[in-house]
Order: C-alpha cells, then sequence, then structure tokens
C-alpha cells in the first residue's frame, strides 16, 4: 500500500530539497512553493512515524548497496524524535516566515531554509560518518548564509566568524572520520560500533571529533560565537539556529558517544564528567550572561549557551534514564526557544527595536505575544506542567538513582536564573506607559503572534504527552550500545 | 629508459624549488606570477616523465589539465589581482 | 631497487617541499605572496596524489583546487581595499602555548598514523567484487556515482547552496574592465572551445580511466572564468530563469532518474544493471553543466540577473 | 619509510600547520587559506593510508571522499571569500572586530 | 636503440632548458627579461621533452595528446608573456638598463 511504502524515508530528504530547487527557480512564486515543500515534509514525517509507530525500526540501503561498501539509512526511537520536533519547529517556522519576510531580498531565505531543513533529516537518519560529514556542511553552509541574511554589520561579521568555526568543526571531524576508516575500515556506525576497540589512538580520535562537533554545538566555553550569530540572525533564522541547528552537531556527538566509541558504562560515565562539568558550567555561565543583556535577542541567545548546558547534563550519568531526559531538553527547548525567537521578532517588528529597558506596554499591544513568553518562560525554567518540567524531572531521578544528586543543584540554579530573566523581561512589558511621543509601533501580522502563542502552548503540552513521547523514544531502543 | 625519466623528474622537481626563490623574492606582483607560471610548465613536463616511467596513462590527463589552468590563473591574475599598488 | 630510491627521494622532497611552502604561505606577510605560494601549494599537492596512485584526485585537485581555487583567491583579494601587509603581533606567549599544543597533536597524530597496519585493504575488494555490477569500469567513479552515489547527490546540493549562499549576501560590486586586450581575445576564443572538448573527454573517459563528472565540470567552469575574465557577460535574457535552470538541472536529474526507478521496485538510487551505464552517463552529463556553470557563477559572485547598483571602479591604475 | 606514511606523515604536519595559522592569525584571507591547508591534510591522510593495499591496487573509497571534500572545499572557500569582501566593506578591514587593531 | 639514445639526448637538452629557463628566472634584472627565461622553458624545454617522450609513444592518440599539451603551454606562454609585458609598460614599469 502507498503508505506502507519504504520510500518514505528518502522523501523526508528529497522533498525538501526539491522544494528548495523549486522556490529558487521560480523566486515570484517561492513563498508558495516553499510551503506546500513544507507540508510535504511534515506530512512524510507524519508518515515515516506513523511506520516506525507501528513496525518498528526503519532501515533502508540506498542503492542497494548495503553497509560498508553502500550507505544505509536508519531510524529508530531518537532518530524519528528528531525529526518529529524538526517537522513540527520547522512546519510552524515556515509559516511564521512567510509573513515576517515580505521584501523581495529575502527570497533567498526559502531555498536556504528548505536546503538546512533537508540536511538536517538526512543527518538525523543518515548512520554512515562520512555521509554526516557532508550533511553537517550543507547544514553550515546554510546556516551561515541565513545568518548573513539581514546584511547588517553584526550580522555579516557573526556569520563570517560561524563560518571559520563550522569549518574548523568539520575538519577535526573529518580527521576523525579518515583515521576511524582507515583503522577498521568502514564508515558505517553499526559496523564500526562491533569492530572499534580501546587501544591508546582511540583517545585521540575520539577526541577530535568531539571536540569539532562541542565547537559546532557550542557547549561552554565554545560557544564564543553563538551569541553574535543567533541573535543578529533575522528572527524566524535566529528561531532555526537555536532550536535544530546547534542539535545537529549535538545529535552525532551523541550518536558516536553512546555507539561508536568503544566505551564501556563505567569509562563512559567517568569521562562524561568531564560533560556534566562544562555542561554545569554553561548553565550559570549563560544564565548570569542571559541576566545582563539589555537586548532581548541577546538574552535569548545566551538562554540558548544556558540549555545547551543541560545536555550534557546526562553524560555523567550514562544511563538510559538520563538519556531520555536529554532527548526531552532537546525537544522542548526547541519548541519554547523557536516561541521566544517569535516573540523577539514580533516585538522587533512592532517596535522597531528589542531593547529591554524600553518594552513598555507591549501587553497592551501584543497581548499573545507576552502570553507566548511567559509560556515559553515557564517550560525553560522547568516548572510544571510543562515539558521542561518532565525534562527535569527525568534528570532528577536519573541523578538520584546513580547517586549523583548534585547534578540536581545545577537544574535548581539553572531554574533560578532562568526565572530571573524571564521576569526581567516579563516586568518592563507590563510596565504601561503613555507613550504620546514614542514613535508609533507597526502592527504585526496575526499569524505571527498565533505561531508564536502554538509553539509556547506546545511546549507545555509535551508535559502532558510524556509518556506517549517517552514510548517513541524506546523504538528499537537507541540508548544501548549495538543496536544501531 | 625509465631511471631516466625519473631522474629527470626529479632534477624538474628540484629546479623548480629553486624558482621558488622568485616567488619568495618577487619584487612585483608579476614577478611572483612568472615564477608560478613556470611552476606549471615544469610540474607539466615532470607529469609527463613521470607518466611514461610509470607507465600510467592518466597521468597525461592531469598534465593536460594542468596546461589548461595554468592560462585561467594567468589571465586571472592579470586582469584582476595585479594592482598598481604594488609594484614597487 | 635504483627506481625506488629514485622515487622516494622524489616522494621526500615533494613532502618537505609540501610542508614548507604551507608554512611559508600562512607566515607570508605579503597577501599576494600568499596565494601565489599558495596556488604552488595546490599544483605540488596535485603531484603528491599522482604519487599515491590516484590519478583522479590529483585531475580533482589540478582542476578545482590549485585552479579555480586560485583564480577565485586571485580575484577576491584584488578587490580587498587594502592589503594589511602586517600581521597586528601576537603575543610570544600565544605561539608558543599553541606551538607546543600542535606539537603533541603531531605527536599523537602520528603515533595513530604509525601503530596502523602496514597493510589494511579496506573496502578495495568489495569495490571490485561488485564493480561489475556498478555499470562502470573506474572504481573511483563506481564509488561516486553507484555505491555512494547518495553523497555524490548531497554534493551537488552542497555546491549549489554555496552558489545561493554567494548570491544571497548581495550584489558585489562589479569591476569595470582594466583594458581589452586582442591577444586575450584571440586566446579565449581558441582556449573555450579546447576547454570544453577536454570535459567532455574527461567525462567521457571517467567511466572506465581517471575522470569523471567534477573534473569534467571543472574544467568547463574554467572555460567559464576564463570568458569572465576578458568581460563576456551572458545576454540578459539568459540570465534569469535560463540561467537557473542550467544551474539545478544536475541534482534534478540525479534524483529524477534516481527515483524513477523506485516506481520500477528498485530503491531510490538502483539502477537496472542492464540500463545503468546509460542513465549514469545522462546523470554525469548533466552534473558536469551544473558542477560547471555553478563554478563558474560562483567566480562572477553575483546573481547576473540583479542588477548591480553599486559600481565601483577597484581596479585603479592603468589609465590613471 | 614507505611513501604511504611519508605522506601520511606530511598530511599531519600540514593538517596541524594549517589549525595553528587559523587560530593565531588575524587577516581573514590567511584564515581561509589555513583551512584549505588543514584541509589538504586531511586529504592527505585518507588517501595516502588508502595505498596500503597489497596488490598495489589502491582502494577507492577514500579517493572518491576526497574528491567529494574538495569539492566541498571549494564551495566553503566561495562563500568564505565573498563573506570575507562583505565584511571588508562594511568594516573596512578584513578582520573579524575582535581581532582589529586599536 | 637508436631511437632510445635520441630520446635521451632530447631529454637532456630539454630538461637544461628548463634549468637555464629557471636560472634566468632568478638571474634576471626585471621583468621584461624574466618573461624572456620562462618562455624558453616553456616553448624550448617542454618541446623538446613533448618530442622525445613521442618517439616513445604507443599510440598515435598518446602523440596527439602530447602535441596538444605543448600547443596549449605555447599559447598560453606567449599570451601570458604577451599580457604581462603590455600590462606592465602600461603600469610604467621601467625595462631594466645597463
Amino acid at each position: 500500500m502507498f503508505i506502507d511504502s519504504p520510500h518514505w524515508i528518502t522523501a523526508i530528504i528529497l522533498i525538501p530539497i526539491l522544494g528548495a530547487v523549486a522556490s529558487f527557480l521560480w523566486r515570484q512564486h517561492s513563498v508558495k512553493l516553499a510551503l506546500i515543500a513544507a507540508t510535504g515534509t511534515t506530512t512524510s514525517v507524519g508518515i515515516l512515524s506513523w511506520q516506525v509507530i507501528n513496525s518498528g525500526v526503519q532501515r533502508y540501503e540506498l542503492g542497494a548497496w548495503n553497509a560498508p561498501l553502500g550507505i544505509e539509512l536508519y531510524v529508530d526511537g531518537l532518530s524519528l524524535s528528531m525529526l518529529l520536533v524538526t517537522a513540527i519547529v520547522g512546519f510552524a517556522i515556515s509559516i511564521y516566515a512567510s509573513a515576517y519576510f515580505r521584501d523581495d531580498k529575502t527570497n533567498f531565505f526559502w531555498p536556504l531554509w528548505l536546503f538546512l531543513w533537508s540536511a538536517l533529516n538526512a543527518l538525523f537518519v543518515s548512520s554512515d560518518i562520512f555521509n554526516l560529514f557532508v550533511t553537517l556542511e550543507i547544514i553550515g553552509l546554510s546556516a551561515v548564509a541565513l545568518v548573513a541574511l539581514s546584511g547588517g554589520v553584526d550580522a555579516i561579521t557573526a556569520a563570517m566568524r560561524y563560518l571559520l568555526v563550522s569549518l574548523l568543526g568539520s575538519m577535526l571531524y573529518l580527521m576523525g572520520v579518515a583515521l576511524l576508516y582507515h583503522s577498521y575500515g568502514t564508515v558505517d556506525m553499526a559496523l564500526l560500533s562491533l569492530r572499534t576497540e580501546m587501544i591508546p589512538s582511540m583517545w585521540l580520535i575520539m577526541g577530535l571529533m568531539t571536540a569539532g562537533l562541542l565547537l559546532k554545538t557550542a557547549l561552554f566555553p565554545l560557544h564564543f560565537w553563538l551569541p553574535s550569530a543567533h541573535s543578529s540572525a533575522p528572527a524566524p533564522v535566529s528561531a532555526l539556529l537555536s532550536a535544530l541547528v546547534v542539535k545537529a552537531s549535538f545529535y552525532i556527538l551523541w550518536r558516536l558517544w553512546i555507539v561508536v566509541f568503544p566505551l564501556n558504562e563505567y569509562a563512559r560515565a567517568d569521562l562524561g564528567v568531564i560533560f556534566g562539568i562544562l555542561g554545569a558550567l554553561a548553565v550559570v555561565w549563560g544564565g548570569v550572561k542571559a541576566l545582563q543583556q539589555t537586548r532581548l535577542k541577546l538574552l535569548i541567545a545566551y538562554s540558548t549557551v544556558m540549555q545547551i548546558g543541560y545536555l550534557f547534563l546526562a553524560f555523567p550519568l550514562a544511563s538510559v534514564m538520563g538519556w531520555k531526559a536529554t532527548l526531552y531538553f532537546i525537544m522542548t527547548h526547541a519548541v519554547a526557544k523557536t516561541a521566544m525567537f517569535m516573540v523577539a521578532g514580533n516585538i522587533l517588528i512592532h517596535k522597531g527595536h528589542d531593547r529591554i529597558a524600553d518594552l513598555y506596554s507591549t501587553v497592551q499591544n501584543l497581548p499573545l505575544t507576552i502570553v507566548a513568553f511567559s509560556l515559553s518562560g515557564i517550560s525553560l525554567m522547568g516548572l510544571p506542567p510543562s515539558g521542561g518540567f518532565v525534562a527535569k524531572w527525568l534528570l532528577l531521578e536519573a541523578a538520584v538513582v546513580s547517586g549523583q544528586w548534585w547534578w540536581g543543584i545545577v537544574l535548581l540554579v539553572g531554574g533560578l536564573l532562568t526565572g530571573a530573566y524571564v521576569f526581567k523581561v516579563l516586568g518592563y512589558a507590563f510596565i504601561q506607559e503613555d507613550s504620546n511621543n514614542a514613535p508609533r509601533p507597526i502592527g504585526i501580522s496575526k499569524r505571527m503572534e498565533w505561531m508564536a502563542l502554538c509553539m509556547a502552548l506546545f511546549a507545555i503540552v509535551l508535559g502532558f504527552i510524556a509518556p506517549f513521547i517517552l514510548g517513541i523514544i524506546d523504538i528499537g531502543s537507541p540508548f544501548t550500545k549495538g543496536v544501531l | 629508459m625509465d631511471t631516466l625519466y625519473l631522474s629527470l623528474a626529479l632534477f624538474l622537481l628540484l629546479t623548480l624549488l629553486v624558482g621558488m626563490w622568485r616567488i619568495f623574492q618577487g619584487p612585483t606582483p608579476a614577478d611572483r606570477m612568472l615564477a608560478a607560471q613556470l611552476f606549471g610548465t615544469t610540474a607539466v613536463a615532470c607529469l609527463l616523465l613521470l607518466a611514461q616511467a610509470l607507465e600510467e596513462q592518466a597521468l597525461r590527463d592531469v598534465a593536460l589539465v594542468f596546461a589548461l589552468l595554468a592560462v585561467v590563473t594567468a589571465v586571472a591574475f592579470v586582469k584582476r589581482a595585479w594592482t598598481a599598488k604594488d609594484d614597487h | 631497487m635504483e627506481e625506488i630510491d629514485l622515487l622516494l627521494l622524489f616522494d621526500a622532497v615533494l613532502g618537505f617541499t609540501l610542508v614548507w611552502l604551507a608554512w611559508q604561505t600562512l607566515s607570508s606577510l605579503d597577501l599576494f605572496r600568499a596565494v601565489v605560494l599558495f596556488i604552488a601549494f595546490g599544483l605540488l599537492m596535485a603531484l603528491a596524489w599522482v604519487r599515491l596512485d590516484a590519478p583522479d584526485v590529483a585531475l580533482a585537485e589540478a582542476t578545482i583546487g590549485a585552479g579555480l581555487t586560485g583564480a577565485l583567491l586571485l580575484s577576491a583579494l584584488a578587490q580587498l581595499s587594502a592589503r594589511q601587509k602586517h600581521e597586528s603581533e601576537t603575543s610570544l606567549f600565544l605561539r608558543l602555548t599553541l606551538g607546543v599544543l600542535m606539537f603533541f597533536l603531531l605527536i599523537g597524530l602520528g603515533y595513530i598514523v604509525f601503530s596502523l597496519p602496514p597493510q589494511a585493504l579496506g573496502l578495495s575488494v568489495e569495490v571490485a567484487k561488485n564493480i561489475e555490477l556498478s555499470a562502470v569500469a573506474n572504481p573511483v567513479t563506481a564509488v561516486l556515482i553507484n555505491y555512494r552515489s547518495y553523497d555524490t547527490l548531497l554534493e551537488l546540493g552542497v555546491l549549489l547552496l554555496a552558489l545561493l549562499a554567494v548570491w544571497s549576501l548581495g550584489s558585489a560590486s562589479t569591476r569595470k574592465s582594466a583594458f581589452v586586450n586582442p591577444v586575450l581575445d584571440l586566446l579565449t576564443r581558441i582556449l573555450v572551445p579546447v576547454f570544453i572538448l577536454v570535459s567532455g573527454y574527461l567525462l567521457w573517459v571517467g567511466a572506465f580511466a581517471p575522470g569523471g563528472a567534477f573534473q569534467a565540470g571543472a574544467v568547463l567552469a574554467a572555460a567559464g572564468v576564463l570568458l569572465f575574465l576578458n568581460d563576456w557577460h551572458l545576454e540578459s535574457k539568459y540570465t534569469g530563469f535560463a540561467l537557473r535552470s542550467v544551474l539545478v538541472i544536475g541534482l534534478v536529474m540525479f534524483i529524477a532518474i534516481g527515483f524513477g526507478f523506485v516506481f520500477l521496485d528498485r530503491v531510490f538510487l538502483e539502477y537496472p544493471p542492464e540500463l545503468a551505464g546509460g542513465f549514469i552517463l545522462l546523470i554525469e552529463a548533466a552534473a558536469s553543466l551544473s558542477i560547471g556553470i555553478i563554478l563558474a557563477a560562483l567566480f562572477l559572485g553575483r546573481d547576473p540577473s540583479v542588477k548591480s547598483d553599486s559600481c565601483s571602479d577597484i581596479d585603479t591604475g592603468v589609465h590613471k | 619509510m614507505t611513501p604511504v606514511f611519508l605522506y601520511a606523515l606530511v598530511g599531519i604536519v600540514l593538517f596541524s600547520i594549517g589549525l595553528y595559522g587559523l587560530i593565531l592569525y588575524k587577516h581573514l584571507l590567511r584564515k581561509i587559506l589555513a583551512i584549505n591547508i588543514m584541509g589538504s591534510g586531511v586529504f592527505l591522510v585518507m588517501v595516502a593510508l588508502a595505498a596500503r593495499t597489497e596488490e598495489g591496487v589502491p582502494d577507492a573509497v577514500p579517493h572518491a571522499m576526497v574528491i567529494t571534500g574538495i569539492v566541498v572545499a571549494v564551495s566553503a572557500t566561495a562563500l568564505a571569500l565573498a563573506l570575507m569582501l562583505r565584511v571588508n566593506e562594511k568594516t573596512g578591514q578584513a578582520v573579524l572586530p575582535e581581532d582589529r587593531e586599536t | 636503440m637508436i631511437i632510445d639514445i635520441v630520446t635521451g639526448v632530447l631529454l637532456l637538452v630539454g630538461a637544461l632548458f628548463f634549468l637555464a629557463g629557471t636560472l634566468g628566472l632568478l638571474r634576471f634584472p626585471d621583468v621584461y627579461t624574466r618573461l624572456h627565461a620562462l618562455t624558453k622553458a616553456d616553448n624550448v624545454g617542454l618541446g623538446l621533452i613533448v618530442i622525445a617522450l613521442m618517439l616513445q609513444a604507443d599510440s598515435w592518440f598518446v602523440v596527439g595528446k602530447l602535441l596538444l599539451i605543448w600547443i596549449l603551454i605555447l599559447l598560453a606562454g606567449s599570451g601570458v608573456a604577451h599580457l604581462v609585458a603590455s600590462t606592465a609598460q602600461k603600469r610604467g614599469l621601467k625595462p631594466w638598463k645597463k
């Protein structure tokens, strides 16, 4: 039957590419074509998830060549969760962007974004570490171009820095790929997981690949490039970068760490302490810096630095529950951060600036937007019943089970810091001021307000549907070594 | 015979190294570019010798491509990069 | 054994020179010198590929690595407003720390490389075993266009994406021609057909000997670059949709043929062996065309259909 | 020392030099050249080690990967150069703000 | 056998021209004279080597390809020499005088 066809897995990669090509070819219709492609992509991800939920892990041999000679696609619960969150966030941002970009120049947004989407999907389903390099490059180049789209000095220099960092990360990763291939004769993750062994040279290979990917993921102290890039980009782009792009390199790192690197449980947890400490520092540093910011988009960007820290707290635990918490963090953060950047975009268009101190009377003019900001703030803080709460709860439980309760303190501190900066913004936004002399604010499209609210609500809803989501994550038990 | 080809290839590689001095020294960009041009031609000769010695057909194609692309870089230099402010 | 010794000597000289050139490229104060040294570096890299029995890579390096990258670098250099001759001083401490770190990295990497077994088959047996089924006789082309054709498909995407990215940066300033030179004109007229011929030859030869779509495309791009350098313009009626169609044809053809056979109970990118040869050639031809035009357009650096508003004459000094 | 290991050694030296240059030098053009040199280093390691087969016919898979890599590198370089020119146009210098001479 | 000797001699002389060209590039005093040195290597040096290798070629195809390479280098060499010289002159680079 049509819906049972095994080829849907290729559709999630091909539809956005073809959409990119179409919106590049027929420029005057680029928005329409891109929205069609976005709908098509989201639908195929939906069909693919239906297949995976019903019949388990999906595998696809491209060109009918199996590994190690060919490249295989592979979807388990982890890949699927990433695909789903990408589809939801991606679709929402597509609709938001169709209202956000009105002027002609930005019609490059559509092909660039669809390329990015295609590469993200390709990355999440690939099980070949060289192929992952190619997808990483597409992601890197399109993300850089998207940052530069607004054309200002800040954006251009941020894009340049981002490109250099991204290329450096790729080179380090590629060196690791080269050495792995020549040590074990394959670039297939599943085969590598059977072949790798803990020999001395493995340490440096692990170090190179990890360093390259951490640079792209912007874990403290390698986050230096992130705030400028994420804050100077147009709002929909910022949302894409914070919600999805940094997660892509994290996903590769995660897979390598669980599946490919030859670590036993204990070694993985011991090494994970380094990540845990860096993650904790990222949470504190990002939180404090966010609190100090005077511009809304920079504040949200530093909040991303902080939230990336959370993703690494599960590494010292190295337990299935900890990993589930990480995945939940990824999903919630993606959705909530998308909402926040949409809010920032709305405010920016509405008021013409995003200075936090001058946000007075926003609540009267953009009530939906401020509700969206509050809701996504709740999720980022981790208050019940939001998705963020589930993530923190899972992590706390995992920490207590493994007797490392102190990681819970980081969650607490992080929650407080998040609360502080969210309320700082809300505080200003609720000030009422008779603003006769202020420049007349610009009305914004209702679509933009509603999309922000939808995403914020979804970040809360993620807390209610936790059992369903956790069920999806378990498909193919991705966190057990030797299953890929 | 192969020994002759190979020693000549090595010899050409060495002359190429000597020629590199001009790239360093300049003084005008044109001098550097001329040296690079000679570099290309020497590399072509080197490749042709290697092709003969190692009996590798494809190396002649590489030499052919070298010859073609050398023109492009040289023209790019003359038309684009050679600006007056660097001539001393 | 004399030949082996000579070759080893050749390798040693080449290897040493490569390292030295790389070092000099980066530490040159004069940026022009750095670029010329880098071009020389690319040429020698191609010789290294030849010595490593990788003529396909040598062709790619000679065309793309040394040739087009060199032209791109020269052209970009010319548009920099000021050539910063002096790197501002970095602290000795930083240089030393970094140097020591690099030294350890080198030791580590060296250890890995030398601890690898001196013999390893990699996938060469698999490649050879299936070569009959791949419809091409050159193993590198077989990997690129059949076994790992998905990588190649995405790579066409990378190229197109890079062009989109460059175009999205907006129109760079156009350059007025420095002078019209009849000799250059003649040279271009003679060479462009040769380039196209060689490009076709590389495409055709790629099926059974070193060569293939990328190399062919790059040679085609070189022809384009030569034309642009000779102040040649695409007529404006071709710069819009027509140009864009050519840019994407490689990618679209690849996907269309790759997916076409899905309807005949194959998987994506699988070709029935009896038809594979023809379809692969079709894909490769479309791909080289797109690659060539994309690379040439990258050199031009702006969307030719957009009228550039800022026209600045950077190339001073000729008429003045 | 066989040619295989000689070239692999050259590859890792190039990789390290490129990394050093990328971090240390400030002018964007130098940084771009440095990344290209790093890339050449990786490619050299890939191809050199692919020649370790018994029959003397090298492993074609890394060769294909390197061709892919070269094309990716030229795409990235083209974008980097275009961005560099934009930075230069906007700020008057082809360096990142944090590296600017005061 | 005689062919081998002729080849050898041609190759050696060709290589000498390359050496001469390189040395000329190093020793000559200005761009114009260095151009002169360069074209010697391009035209004569490579020409001799190509002729020598043609004698050893095993097919007409190879001969044709070698010839094409030489012609290309000739064209490029003379074209570029002309361009460089005329540009140098336009830019006011003075030829060297004793």
